[in-house]
Formats: C-alpha cells, sequence, structure tokens
C-alpha cells in the first residue's frame, strides 16, 4: 500500500466537505493534483491544499491506496465516503458522513466521529475508536435502507437511531448505545457490548436481524415478547468472529453464556430479535 | 500378471478402477465429543455402497474444538453420490434424520466454496423443517467472505445448520485387495491399512471398519442379480472355481475400499493403505480390482501409487 | 418584444395539416405561426436535416398541487439521485419522480413539450394547484378538475337533476380555473372516506345510493351539454385489478350513446389506460387485455385514451384513487400517504418500482405498447406515462423509440421476465410508428382532443410552440433507436410563444406560459339556484366559507381562459 | 365604516376563515367571530410596531438598509434564511430563491415545532385529511398531545369536537373524545375520556396501540402508566369507529422519541385502516408553517432544512437545521423573517446568533431585532398585506388586506425581492 498523508493546516470553522478524502478519488493522481483537488466550503470552493499539507506517494489503484490524515478533522465531512477499496485512516476524530455509503476498503477513525458515519454503508470496514454520534450506520432520510452490507465497530459509545433502517452487515459498539437502536431494522446485526438503552429495536421487522446485547439493557418495549433463555449455537460464531477477526477480546467472554431471547417488534408482526446476555 | 515386490510383498501391477462421483464434506459439532460422534455414525449408517445404499458415506476425521468454526469437538463426514441431485437428497435425508434430530448438533460446510466444482443448497429445503420460524442467518456481508446459516428452532434450543455445502466431482472406488495366510495376519494388516488411510484427508472408507470382506464383482449367475460375490478372489471355493485368483498359500482376502475428493488423495491413500499392510508379517499379496477399464475413467495403478507416495 | 423567427429548411411534420416530412420554413410572428414574415430582422434557427413539429403537448400528468407535493415530501431519497444545479437562466431543483416546480418547467421544455396538462385538481386544493403552476416555467399548463366523488355531484346525480349538474359543473369550472372535468374511480373515492371501495360499475355509494355507472354517464352527458373542449376524463373504477378491462369495455358501453359536443365524435378519454386493461384473475396469472380493449377502441370512434407507459425503474404512484393507493402499500409494504379532501375527493402516494424481473410488470409494460399498436387510429390513442405512475416523464425519449422501433421493444423484452412473452401479444406486433404518427401521438392528438385549436400544429394562426429534434427522418431507421432516443431526450430547439427557450438541449430562457382554463356560461336563473344550494351545504359541511372559495384572479397572472357554449334545456 | 367579512384569521394553524373586521379609516375597531389571540392580533396590530428600518439600532432609509442586507448577505459563506411561518407564501418562495442566490441554508420553524412529524412522514408515510371529513364523520377524536383548548381556540369548535357534521348531526354528543397527555390540561374537561400517559412513554403506548389493533395479546398490566383495560378499551373504540381521527401536537413532537412517536402514531393508524377509516393530522402551529414547507417543497423538493452551498438542494434536517448550524458556529450571517429565534431558541444556538450579523424583517420589536445588525419594519401580512397561506391541513386561503401599511412599509416579499435584487447585483449577476 502507498501512503499519502495529509495534515491538517488551518481548518476553518465552517465546515469542509471533502469527500476526495477517498483512495478512489486519489489513486492514479499526482500530488499536486491532489493538492488542487476542490473541496467546498459553505457556498465557496476551495483546494485541499489550503487545509492540508499534501504529502506522501500514490498509487494507480484505488485498493493500494492508503491515506493518512494526520490530524484531527472534526469540522471536515465525508472523509472517505463513498470509497470502494483502499484504507483511510484519520489520526484523529472525524466530521459528520465520516465513511457513509462505503462499500469497501478499510478506514479507522482513531478519535470520534460525528453524525451519519458509515451511514448507508454497503461494504467494507469502518472501525471508530473513540465515540460516534447519532444515525450510525443509518438511513439518510426517507430511504427505507440503511446498511446494506460492512462491517462498523465503535469502540466508544453510539448514539440515537444506531443502524436505523439496516438491512445487512454488522455494527459492534464497545461502549453504551442511545435509544432507537436498530430502529426499522430488517436484517444484520448489531452488538452492544455495554450498556443499551431503551427502545432498542423499535418496529423493527426481522427477516434475521437481530440486537445482541451483552452488556445489559435498560428496558425492552412491551411490544416484544420473552421466548426464553438458551445459549444459542450461533452467537458462538459471531463471538469468535467478534474475537479473531476483530480483535474484540471481550467477546470471549460471552461464548458460553446464555442469553434471553425476545422477539419483536409484534406492533409490526415482526421477528427481530433482542438477546440479552444472562449476568 | 506382472508383479513387483514392495517391502517384502508381492504386489500385482494392476490398477484400481475408480469412477466419478460427487463428493461433499459436512462438519458435524456438538456440545461433546459423544454426541458429535454419535450424529456422525447416525449419519453414516447404511452407506457402504451405492450399490444398495443411497450414497456412500463415512467419518473422514474427528475435529479438534480449535478448528470447528463454533469451537466445540467436531467430526468430518464425507458423502458420495452419482450425481448433485442423487448427493443432495441423501444429504437432507440423513442430516434432517440423524443430525438435526441428535441432541445439541450443528453443521458446516466442510468444502469451502473457492475449492469447491459447485455448492448444493441443502438450507434452500431443510429450512422448511422450521415451519416459518426458521430465522436465516447472515455473516461477513459486504466486508468478509458471506456465510449463511438457517437457524432451526427445535424442542432442545436451535439447530444451526449452514446453508450451502461444497461439492466436488470426487473419485470413488479406489481399492485395493490384501491376501494373507490367515485370519488373523489379514485382518490385522487390514486394520493398520485404514489407521493409515485416515491419515490422509479427503479419503473416507465407507465399508464397516472401512473393510469389505466380501467384494463384489457385477453379475451373478441369477439374472435377478446385480452384483455376487468375488468369486475369484474366495479361498474357499480356490479350486473348484476355474478361474481363481486366490495366490497359493493365501486364506484369507480382504478388501480396503476407499473413495477420495480427487485422484492424488485416493492414490495417496492406497499407498500409504498398502504399504502399513505389508508391515504386517502374513501379507501373501496385493492387488487391486478393476473391470479392464469398462466401468470407470480412472485408472488407480498400485505401482504408480507407491511410486508417487 | 419578441422579434420574427424563420425555422428553417427542417423536415416537418405537421400531422393537422397533411404535412409529413415536407422540407419547409415554419415562420413565427406575435406568438404564433404565420404564413410569411416580413422585414429583415428576423432571426432564423437552422433546422436543415432536422425534424420540425409543433411544440409537445402531454394530455396527462401530474405536476403541480397537494398529491405531487406529497410525493416530493415523501421521498428526499428519490431527489438525491437526481439533482439539478442553478444555472445563469434557471433555478435550481431536484428531478427525477417529484421533479420541484422548476425543473418540471425545464424538462418538458428540454424534450421539446411546451404544454403539460395537470390531470387532477381537487377544488379545494385548486388554489395550492395554481399557485404551484405559476412557479414552473415556460410550457403552458391546465388543471382538470375532479368531479367524480364531489358531493354536489353525487347530490345531482342522486335527484337525476341534469341542469343543476350542468350549472354545477361549469361553476366548478370557473372557481377552479379548471380546464376539463375529471373523474377518479367514480363512487370507489367517497365510499373509501368510510375505508371501503366500490368492485363494479353497478355498486352502490354510501348515503347517496347512485352507482359508478350513473356518475359517469351523467357527467358526460353534462360535459357534452356544456360543450367543453375535452371529454370527460376518465380513471375507471377497479384499476390495477387484474381482469379490470371488463370493467373498462363496460363504463365504454355505458357512454357510448351519449352524444359528444360539437365538432368531436369521442365523448370519453380512459386515462392510463394500460392500468385498467388486465386480464386475468389476480397478480399471480395476471395477462393482457390490451387486445380485447384495442378491439373495442377500434370499433366505437366515441373513445380515445392514453398509455400510461411503464418503465423500469423506481418511482412515485399518486393518484386520487385512494383506495388504490392502501392496497398497493399493503401489496409493496411501501409508504403510503393517504389524502383525503372534504366533500370531494382524496389522494394517495405510494412508491413503487417497476422491475423487469417481475411477470405482471414485464406485462404491464407490454400492455401500454399493445395498447399504442393494436389501436389503429392515432388520433385516438396517446403517449403518456402517467407521469409519474408508470415512469418519470423524462422516460419518453425510450417510449418513442419503443413506439417507432420494433428492435427496440425486442431488445428490451429479451430482458424481461418470460411471462412477456406468453400472456401478452407485443412480440407479434410488427407496427413501428412513422414520425407523422409520433407527431400525431405526441401533439396533434393531444391538442385536439383538449380541443385546443390554436396547439399541435403549425398552421397559420397556431401558437408559436415549435420544437425542433436533431434527427435526420431521411436516413433514420428503425434500427437507429439510441439515436432516436438521444435527439428526443434533448431538443435542438424548443420555441415557446416565438422565444427561443432550448437551445442544443439547454434551457437559454425561462418565460412564464400561459393556464388554460374554461369559461363556460350559466343562464341566470340556474345560477340563482346553484348558489342557494352551495352557500347551504358550504354552511353546514365545508370548512371554509363558500366566498372563499373560488380562486381569485391573483392566481391567474397568465390565465388564458376559453369559452364554453353550452345547450341549455 | 368598512365591514371586511370572510378574512382569514392569520394567527394559528386553523385559519378560521369567517372573521369579520371592522375598519374606521386606517384604525381596526372591530373583531367578530375570533377568538381571543386572533382579535388581539387584529386590534393590537399597530402596538409595538418596528419603527424605521435600522442598521446597528440607528435609523435608516430603507434603501441603505436593503443596501446593508445584501451586503452583509452575500459576503456571507454560509449564510442562514430563517423564520418564514408567519408570513406568506410569496414571500416564502423569495426566502428559498434569497437562499439560492446566496448558496445558503434556507429553514423554517418547522425545524423546531413538527419538523419531526414530517421526518416521520419520509420515513412511513401518513394518513390524514382536509379538517371538513372531521367534521362530517368523525365519531371518535382522539387529541394526542395536544391542547387546543390553549393553542387553537376555535379548533374545538369549528371543525372537530362540537360542529354538526353531515354524519355526525347531534355535533358533540356524536363524538366521542379521547385526550392523551402527560399532563392534565383543560381537555380533561372537554374530553369524554382522559388518558394520562407517563412523560416520555408515548411512543410505548403507541406501538403497543397498534399490536393490540393487530390482535397481538398484551401481557403488561400497564404501559408507561396506563392500565391494560384502558388500552383494550381503547383500542375497541378504535376498531369500532366509523371515523376516527388522531389530532396531535408538540406534546408528541417534542418530547423524548420525537419523530419516532409520530412514526409509531401514523403505524397506528395506517394498521387501523384495515379495520375502519382512520386519520390523523398534525396540530400545526403558526398559521403559515404548512405554506412554509409547502412552498419550500414544490420549489426544491425540501421542506425545511435545506441547503444550497453546492448550487442545487440538498436537505439534512440534524445538520441544515437552524439550530444545529448555530449550535455548531456554523452560520456566518442569517436573514429572520417573521420569527423570533432568539426568543425561542436554545441559548447556544442564541449566542451564535447575537455573534454574527443578523438582518432582521419584522412587524414588531422582538430579542430578534434588538440583537440585529439591520431591522427592516414590514406591512403585516394578512392584515396589511394580501398573500396566499395554507391551513394545517394543506388548504390554502387568501389572506386579505384590510388596512392599508403605513407609508413606505413594504411586504415581506417586497422587501426580500429588493434584497434579492441587491444580491444579485453584487454578485455581478445582473443581466
Amino acid at each position: 500500500m502507498k501512503e499519502l498523508w495529509l495534515t491538517p493546516t488551518a481548518l476553518p470553522s465552517i465546515p469542509v466537505e471533502a469527500e476526495v478524502i477517498c483512495p478512489d478519488v486519489v489513486a492514479g493522481r499526482t500530488l499536486k493534483d491532489v493538492s488542487s483537488l476542490e473541496v467546498y466550503v459553505g457556498n465557496k470552493t476551495h483546494i485541499l491544499g489550503e487545509f492540508f499539507e499534501v504529502e506522501g506517494e500514490l498509487a494507480e489503484q484505488a485498493s493500494e491506496q492508503m491515506i493518512v490524515v494526520d490530524g484531527t478533522c472534526q469540522t471536515v465531512k465525508y472523509i472517505g465516503a463513498k470509497m470502494t477499496a483502499g484504507s483511510v485512516h484519520v489520526k484523529g476524530c472525524a466530521g459528520m458522513h465520516a465513511g457513509s455509503q462505503m462499500s469497501g476498503g478499510e478506514m479507522l477513525v482513531e478519535g470520534n466521529t460525528r453524525d451519519w458515519a458509515g451511514a448507508e454503508m454497503s461494504g467494507g470496514l469502518l472501525r471508530i475508536q473513540d465515540d460516534s454520534r447519532n444515525m450510525t450506520g443509518g438511513a439518510y432520510r426517507g430511504s427505507p435502507e440503511g446498511m446494506t452490507g460492512g462491517c462498523i465497530v465503535v469502540e466508544g459509545d453510539a448514539g440515537v437511531e444506531l443502524g436505523s433502517f439496516m438491512r445487512r452487515g454488522m455494527i459492534v459498539v464497545k461502549g453504551d448505545v442511545a435509544p432507537f437502536c436498530g430502529v426499522h431494522m430488517n436484517g444484520g446485526e448489531i452488538f452492544i457490548m455495554g450498556q443499551a438503552a431503551r427502545r432498542l429495536g423499535a418496529e423493527a421487522k426481522g427477516n434475521g436481524g437481530f440486537i445482541a446485547c451483552l452488556g445489559g439493557v435498560d428496558e425492552i418495549l412491551p411490544t416484544y415478547v420473552h421466548e426464553t433463555t438458551y445459549k444459542p449455537t450461533f452467537m458462538k460464531l459471531y463471538m469468535r468472529q467478534l474475537r479473531d477477526v476483530l480483535g474484540l477480546e471481550e467477546a470471549a467472554r460471552f461464548l458460553e453464556t446464555p442469553f434471553r431471547r425476545y422477539v419483536g417488534d409484534l406492533a409490526v408482526g415482526g421477528n427481530c430479535e433482542i438477546l440479552v446476555a444472562e449476568k | 500378471m506382472m508383479s513387483f515386490e514392495y517391502n517384502g510383498v508381492e504386489i500385482e501391477d494392476t490398477f484400481a478402477e475408480g469412477f466419478a462421483m460427487w463428493g461433499t464434506r459436512i462438519i458435524i459439532t456438538a456440545k461433546n465429543r459423544k454426541w458429535a460422534n454419535i450424529a456422525a455414525a447416525e449419519m453414516t449408517g447404511f452407506a457402504t455402497s451405492v450399490i444398495a445404499c443411497d450414497c456412500e458415506a463415512a467419518v473422514e476425521r474427528e475435529i479438534p474444538p480449535e478448528e470447528t468454526p463454533d469451537g466445540r469437538p467436531g467430526v468430518a463426514v464425507m458423502m458420495f453420490g452419482f450425481s448433485k441431485k442423487r448427493l443432495s437428497a441423501p444429504m437432507l435425508n440423513r442430516i434432517g434424520q440423524c443430525v438435526l434430530t441428535c441432541p445439541t448438533t450443528a453443521i458446516f460446510n466442510g468444502i469451502p466454496e473457492e475449492e469447491a466444482d459447485d455448492m448444493l443448497d441443502v438450507g434452500a429445503s431443510l429450512r422448511f423443517f422450521g415451519d416459518g420460524y426458521q430465522v436465516k442467518m447472515r455473516m461477513g456481508d459486504g466486508w468478509q467472505e458471506s456465510q449463511r446459516y438457517w437457524r432451526i428452532p427445535v424442542m432442545e434450543g436451535e439447530f444451526l445448520a449452514e446453508a450451502k455445502f461444497g461439492a466436488k466431482k470426487a473419485v470413488a472406488g479406489g481399492n485395493f485387495l490384501i491376501m494373507g495366510v490367515d485370519e488373523d495376519s489379514t485382518l490385522e494388516a487390514s486394520e493398520r491399512s485404514i489407521e493409515a488411510i485416515h491419515t490422509v484427508p479427503g479419503v473416507i472408507t465407507p465399508f464397516p471398519g472401512g473393510l469389505c470382506r466380501s467384494g463384489s464383482k457385477v453379475g451373478s449367475k441369477y439374472a435377478f442379480l446385480k452384483a455376487s460375490t468375488n468369486t475369484p478372489f474366495c479361498p474357499t471355493i480356490k479350486t473348484s472355481f476355474p478361474e481363481s485368483q486366490v495366490p497359493e498359500g493365501a486364506n484369507c482376502v480382504i478388501e480396503v475400499v476407499l473413495n477420495g475428493l480427487d485422484e492424488p488423495s485416493v492414490m495417496k491413500a492406497m499407498a500409504v493403505g498398502i504399504r502399513a499392510a505389508t508391515e504386517v508379517p502374513g501379507v501373501k499379496r496385493i492387488t487391486a480390482v478393476n473391470f479392464g477399464g469398462k466401468l470407470g475413467k480412472f485408472n488407480l495403478g498400485l505401482k504408480e501409487a507407491l511410486e508417487d507416495a | 418584444m419578441m422579434g420574427d423567427l424563420i425555422v428553417k429548411g427542417g423536415y416537418v411534420y405537421d400531422p393537422l395539416n397533411g404535412v409529413k416530412g415536407d422540407k419547409m420554413d415554419v415562420f413565427l410572428s406575435g406568438g404564433k405561426v404565420v404564413e410569411e414574415v416580413k422585414g429583415r430582422d428576423a432571426k432564423t434557427v437552422d433546422a436543415s436535416g432536422k425534424v420540425v413539429m409543433a411544440g409537445g403537448v402531454d394530455i396527462h400528468s401530474h405536476i403541480a398541487g397537494s398529491k405531487i407535493n406529497i410525493g416530493r415530501l415523501l421521498r428526499p431519497e428519490d431527489h438525491r439521485k437526481d439533482v439539478v444545479p442553478r444555472t445563469r437562466y434557471t433555478r435550481s431543483g431536484v428531478g427525477y419522480s417529484c421533479p420541484s416546480t422548476f425543473v418540471t418547467g425545464y424538462r418538458y421544455a428540454q424534450m421539446g413539450y411546451t404544454s403539460v396538462m395537470e390531470a387532477a385538481m381537487p377544488p379545494l386544493g385548486a388554489r395550492h394547484v395554481h399557485e404551484e403552476l405559476n412557479d414552473i416555467p415556460i410550457i403552458d399548463k391546465a388543471g382538470f378538475t375532479l368531479l367524480g366523488n364531489n358531493h354536489f355531484t353525487l347530490k345531482y346525480v342522486k335527484e337525476g337533476d341534469m341542469e343543476g349538474l350542468k350549472a354545477f359543473v361549469a361553476w366548478m369550472l370557473w372557481a377552479t380555473r379548471g380546464y376539463a372535468v375529471k373523474i377518479v374511480n367514480p363512487g370507489g373515492v367517497e365510499n373509501w372516506k368510510w375505508g371501503r371501495n366500490v368492485g363494479g360499475l353497478d355498486d352502490l355509494v354510501y348515503n347517496y345510493e347512485v352507482s359508478p355507472r350513473q356518475i359517469v354517464t351523467s357527467l358526460a352527458r353534462a360535459n357534452e351539454e356544456l360543450g367543453l373542449p375535452h371529454t370527460i376524463h376518465l380513471h375507471c373504477n377497479n384499476l390495477g385489478v387484474p381482469g379490470n378491462y371488463e370493467t373498462t369495455i363496460e363504463t365504454l358501453e355505458a357512454v357510448k350513446g351519449i352524444k359528444a359536443a360539437e365538432g368531436r365524435e369521442a365523448n370519453v378519454h380512459i386515462v392510463h389506460a394500460q392500468f385498467n386493461a388486465l386480464d386475468g384473475e389476480n397478480w399471480m396469472n395476471v395477462k393482457s387485455g390490451a387486445s380485447k380493449l384495442a378491439k373495442y377502441v377500434n370499433a366505437n370512434e366515441n373513445v380515445t385514451l392514453d398509455l400510461g407507459q411503464v418503465i423500469f425503474t423506481d418511482t412515485t404512484t399518486m393518484t386520487g384513487d385512494g383506495p388504490w393507493q392502501f392496497r398497493l402499500h399493503n401489496m409493496t409494504g411501501n409508504k403510503w400517504v393517504n389524502s383525503d379532501v372534504e366533500m370531494e375527493a382524496g389522494a394517495g402516494v405510494v412508491p413503487y418500482t417497476f422491475k423487469k424481473d417481475n411477470p405482471a410488470n414485464a406485462i404491464q409494460w407490454a400492455i401500454g405498447l399493445e395498447l399504442a399498436l393494436l389501436v389503429y387510429d392515432p388520433w385516438r390513442v396517446y403517449m403518456t406515462t402517467d407521469h409519474p405512475n408508470g415512469g418519470p416523464m423524462i422516460y419518453y425519449p425510450k417510449v418513442i423509440s419503443w413506439l417507432m422501433s420494433r428492435k427496440a421493444r425486442t431488445d428490451t423484452m429479451l430482458e424481461l421476465n418470460k411471462s412477456v412473452m406468453r400472456r401478452t401479444t407485443l412480440a407479434n406486433i410488427y407496427r413501428e410508428y412513422d414520425f407523422n404518427e409520433l407527431a400525431t401521438v405526441t401533439r396533434a392528438a393531444t391538442a385536439k382532443a383538449l380541443g385546443m385549436d390554436h396547439k399541435g400544429h403549425l398552421g397559420t394562426g397556431a401558437d408559436a410552440d415549435v420544437s425542433v429534434y436533431d434527427i435526420d427522418p431521411s436516413t433514420w431507421r428503425p434500427s437507429m433507436y439510441k439515436e432516436l432516443e438521444k435527439a428526443f431526450a434533448k431538443a435542438a430547439y424548443t420555441i415557446k410563444g416565438g422565444e427561443v427557450v432550448v437551445k442544443d438541449g439547454e434551457v437559454v430562457a425561462t418565460p412564464l406560459g400561459a393556464t388554460h382554463w374554461v369559461k363556460s356560461e350559466v343562464p341566470e336563473a340556474l345560477e340563482t339556484e346553484l348558489m342557494k344550494d352551495l352557500e347551504a351545504d358550504f354552511r353546514d359541511y365545508y370548512t371554509i366559507n363558500l366566498a372563499n372559495y373560488p380562486v381569485e384572479d391573483a392566481y391567474l397572472p397568465t390565465g388564458r381562459p376559453m369559452t364554453a357554449e353550452g345547450r341549455w334545456r | 365604516m368598512v365591514v371586511h367579512s370572510d378574512v382569514v384569521c392569520p394567527f394559528c394553524g386553523c385559519l378560521c376563515d369567517d372573521l369579520e373586521v371592522t375598519v374606521e379609516g386606517d384604525e381596526i375597531v372591530g373583531v367578530k367571530n375570533a377568538c381571543a389571540i386572533s382579535r388581539s392580533k387584529f386590534m393590537n396590530h399597530g402596538e409595538n410596531r418596528l419603527q424605521e428600518p435600522a442598521i446597528d439600532g440607528k435609523k435608516a432609509s430603507l434603501e441603505k438598509a436593503i443596501e446593508e442586507a445584501a451586503g452583509i448577505l452575500a459576503d456571507a459563506k454560509r449564510p442562514l434564511v430563517y423564520g418564514l411561518s408567519s408570513t406568506d407564501c410569496g414571500a416564502i418562495g423569495r426566502a428559498v430563491e434569497l437562499a439560492e442566490v446566496l448558496g445558503g441554508v434556507v429553514d423554517n420553524t418547522s425545524s423546531v415545532c413538527h419538523g419531526p412529524t414530517i421526518l416521520a412522514l419520509q420515513q412511513v408515510g401518513e394518513s390524514k385529511t382536509t379538517l371538513g371529513e372531521v367534521k362530517n364523520r368523525a365519531d371518535l377524536v382522539v387529541f394526542w398531545g395536544s391542547n387546543p383548548t390553549e393553542s387553537h381556540l376555535r379548533h374545538l369548535i369549528r371543525y372537530s369536537a362540537m360542529p354538526k357534521g353531515m354524519y355526525v348531526p347531534e355535533g358533540r354528543k356524536g363524538r366521542y373524545i379521547v385526550a392523551v397527555d402527560v399532563r392534565t390540561t383543560r381537555m380533561e374537561r372537554v374530553a369524554d375520556e382522559f388518558v394520562k400517559v407517563d412523560q416520555g412513554g408515548d411512543f410505548e403506548l403507541l406501538l403497543v396501540l397498534r399490536a393490540a389493533v393487530r390482535g397481538v395479546k398484551i401481557k403488561a398490566e400497564s404501559v408507561s402508566g396506563v392500565p391494560r383495560e384502558t388500552i383494550m378499551e381503547l383500542v375497541r373504540r378504535m376498531k369500532g369507529a366509523k371515523m376516527g381521527i388522531i389530532f396531535f401536537g408538540l406534546g408528541l413532537t417534542q418530547s423524548d422519541g420525537r419523530h419516532m412517536n409520530i412514526d409509531a402514531a401514523v403505524g397506528l393508524v395506517t394498521e387501523l385502516n384495515h379495520h375502519t377509516k382512520f386519520l390523523l393530522t398534525p396540530m400545526r402551529g403558526h398559521y403559515n408553517v404548512a405554506g412554509a414547507n409547502s412552498v419550500t417543497t414544490w420549489q426544491t423538493g425540501y421542506p425545511y432544512a435545506v441547503d444550497f452551498a453546492r448550487g442545487y438542494p440538498r436537505y439534512n434536517p440534524g445538520e441544515y437545521t437552524s439550530v444545529d448550524l448555530l449550535a455548531k458556529e456554523e452560520a456566518d450571517a442569517a436573514i429572520v423573517i417573521a420569527s423570533d429565534p432568539a426568543a425561542t431558541f436554545p441559548a447556544e444556538a442564541v449566542r451564535h446568533l447575537a455573534k454574527i450579523p443578523v438582518v432582521t424583517l419584522d412587524q414588531k420589536v422582538t430579542p430578534t431585532t434588538m440583537l440585529s445588525r439591520v431591522a427592516i419594519p414590514v406591512a403585516t401580512a394578512g392584515v396589511e398585506a394580501e398573500g396566499t397561506a395554507y391551513r394545517m391541513d394543506g388548504v390554502a386561503l387568501r389572506l386579505s388586506k384590510v388596512v392599508e401599511p403605513e407609508d413606505g412599509l413594504l411586504s415581506d416579499e417586497a422587501v426580500l425581492e429588493a434584497i434579492i435584487e441587491r444580491v444579485r447585483a453584487l454578485k455581478g449577476e445582473v443581466g
């Protein structure tokens, strides 16, 4: 992998929209080209080089390209959005829509992300090492499909409506999750290792989707019914995946844990599962 | 017939006639080894030969927990059938009757898609046992290799079954005959042979304990019978049967039959099996059964097998 | 003041005046087509090697008012895939299935359309419709007033008071500044206000005890006796129900004997006929009823219809047919908006995706084309997609290619579910439209059906609405359908009222087109009676005062009334 | 003395159109049929007026003020155009155009009131009606988190509770009225049944109602403080109604759950349509907030929170909504039309508003005009200027002019037009 280094210099208070910080966009260009890629600040057009020092190497193919953003960029929107391959590594925080609609490749954010991180993602891996805010892996307004594939790992806490309208893919949150996690969910898996706030799985239809609460849950909706407590074999597969593929060692603790199985949301005739690990 | 000596035993320079079948590998896991083995034994029962069984199946090997997808003790079972359809039908029946029913078990595909010639969607039918309450489980969509399972509610809990199983164009009918001075030495040699064969991945020996004492030949003097005892190799009629092939001094013949996922595995298994047999005193001669190359497309030569190994 | 314009040297297709591809000049002056322009300062538009037609006239579309606006509101996910930035001449907006008002005007003009009919205007929402029409630039427009489930309609039909009904229709067209009488699922929409529907022509409307048959025939009679320029504009009962071609034919039979207004043969227009020409018993075994309907239409000159052609894409369905939209919501599970309008009408909106591998959708696609090709007389079958119901209007060029090229149809058919071969007759139809027929079904015939004498042709005195397409008919062959699609997607020139508004497919000017409406005088005595009736029922049942009901002149900055002479008893 | 009849009231979303306004000379001397708030709006329209255009609190000519306003806005990178729900549609259209010309954001007050209603609609749809259907048919009326006795004073009389309708000839007696709220309001006296729900528990109750309508057996003894028997009885009533409706207010949109509360209410109503006719309608507050959404939608495709920074409209409440833009210190200039964000926005948003140059168009002196760089007085729409407004149910009505505005006072629309013209000139777009 060839590394392109972008070091933020003076970021304005108005957010910079920089969907060009994406392996697909920079690959095959020269450093000079990259430096003069257009970014948007409010109603004005600027170039990337005004806000970032551009160094490093460029690959021919996106899949060979790594972009390192060496600093914190809370006000830079759309980093890694729509990427299909390659890798983006933000050594700080990232602004709204980080990794949104990405379909491949890997993105790592060392700090936190703002709203809509990984929204409508269809593939690839997005790892946030701190908190992510609302609508992580969610659907944009009006869309009946949120995440349709890929994996998001949030090592901190996550905001409301995590994985809304989720259809496929996987989200893992090491910390706590705010209300309405997995709302309108219709497939896919969500793992919450911290505390899950109430109203998770609201109006979820199911279609194989489930929410696993490993760290406890505030309250289960009254339109979910408790079925049984058992040790699901399939959960072992996931726990091993979390441990072995994603390096989340804590998952190993749940290999033999019994889970309380809830099914709902009966308000929509759904068969989504909420699986709560017994303490 | 030409022959050569190997480890002090006469080996006929002939070949076993293998034929093409479709083979698959199913990994059964369970809460502990006991139940994994029980399920495997049930599933591979009455599956020695397609002459009268729906398929040929046997345990390939036991799998330690570290190597199974769910971290529980496992058994690899292999099954062979003449076509994809004639493989998936008995798979479905046997999984349904023998594994689904067996407490704590789960099944996983044992041939990954990239190694398989085709994928058999057993889950497509198996799931209906869930009567509408089955759950489709997806893993890895968009970021890892996509995997599909069915979770079927059962009284004991949940039966987890991978949806698709890899199948390969495989080789069946690998064999060799061990001819010994007496029953003890021949059986001893055969058992050692089977033990050795089981060290080769991708190969099973579907007959009882891996051994076929009867042998068989195509046809019979009775028109209604498809196959009958392998008269040329029956020591008790050594003299009365005109073209007997039982050598002087041999009083017992046992056939080792094996199926494998590909020709090299079968050849290797034959080689290690023969070598193990030759180490037992009392083995007079080893040969293989063929039909002059008319039946199968694989000529599994004993000499070639031993030379390659 | 606009200067004179000469459209020079194009192949002119003007079916109404019998011009079939002759190479000639078209002269425009003072917003009209003239015989010749004098003086040297006339500008010239070079149309040599190109097709010249009158501006397109869309007889049935949904472009303004609460229904399409609900669609816009409902579908931000639809908008973001088709954004339209502002330019020096144009406003920004969004496109695709629910385009914003400005974009609606631009896109129609870019395809060479200069007049578009908004096919469903609920009277109480008329003010809203006109507000939006005034924000749709370039094209001429008109709204069709929904009257098929109106309280007063039902009341007069029940009482058998034809003169009262006529007076009411005439007054409503004025009050709403409407152009035609629109009927949607007669009786069904009123029943939907109790959560029900009607199943056929002789089911009864609750409380009023009148049947769809009575409603349709009464309104058709009133329409013809009022001498309105267009016939009733009818969305039949049982839309989207397999087997409904029978209902459609039964409806046509019912209106057959009604004497058409002077000057035309037709007394009924069936809208988006594709949705009403289904055979079979259910969606599993649905098949095309197009040949049966077409046969009927060929034998009965009182009928015109438009296609409602299906396009394979994600679109937004919207109709005044509330119960149908609820049904569609239940079939698809997609989000659903229902919107009832007191005393008058209702509407529903549901996103829908027509899929190539869906057998029913493939059949629906074929039905539209079968109708277009099996009805022999192009003067009675018109091209629409019922925008956006069958598909967004931006796909008109695609429909044109299917009409004009059997190869285009075959190429599409090969991608479809095989049911299209077994359950429709499309594969056996070899007919291909020529440019003259195309001009007929997209402008000449639609203008004629609408009674807009000044539209749809290039004879002297016609409005100076002209479109020029960059395709050479002398060398074009049906196998070249992709070129055709390209040419009709972006007109080389669109001229509106004598002004070049589109050049090389781009909008270069955005005048505000006219809003057409029909003025029909009611005899004084009848009007007095009517007002008494209206006042009483408004006081008791409406939530706004009668005085605040009629659309004020302020909403018609470019109103263009047409007078209809009625026959009164 | 002139009596204007059939006057439309420009106060709340009810848009009552039966007012009689008596004018003597230039003064309104009487208002009939109006509620107390409406009467006060007409009678006191002259009080507390913004006297003259001002720049930095100093009197300026209208031209100067417009020039200054245009300058501020044209220079801004992230200008915000906000307000609009208490003015006519002409002004709203111009505000959208201004935002487009500026490459800024246009947002209206639904951003802080019924925005969640719209988000829910975009997720699941809705089943609504004009108010006359309620008057004529509804035999079950539910007010959920709304209190018309204080916010929409004539709603009960004209549309929802009292009126005799075509199929409800008995009027009030023909209707069963349920009020659901977290605390006792005056609706308790109006309603036949008052259901008290725990604070923040609406969502659960709505979901359970929906499940019960589907035939799911409810196991919980009570949900959100409402006993199971009450829930089942309500479900029975809802399914048995000939036509029912839910009117919901800010009690639902602005409480815990926000747009998901509405989503659940829409779901309940949709479910009920499998059994009978059921509808719902938001109780919109400002008289033309429905118009603000409507106009913005037909011009841009989106109802509020529309960003033109990239030359085409983009929509994302939570990102382009005024409170978010201000609280994140993103906006660098603002123009406020017919609204008072300084009094109604959260503190962090107001703090930033006070830091950036603000242009305000208003009739009255407000906290917002006081912190504005430029304040321009305008005529009161519906009293001193004509125009269009949309009732809470989407019915468009013509606002009337009953008195002449003071000399030199222009309508919102006219002032915005002038600003647009100046901005275009500053951006070199003229001609």
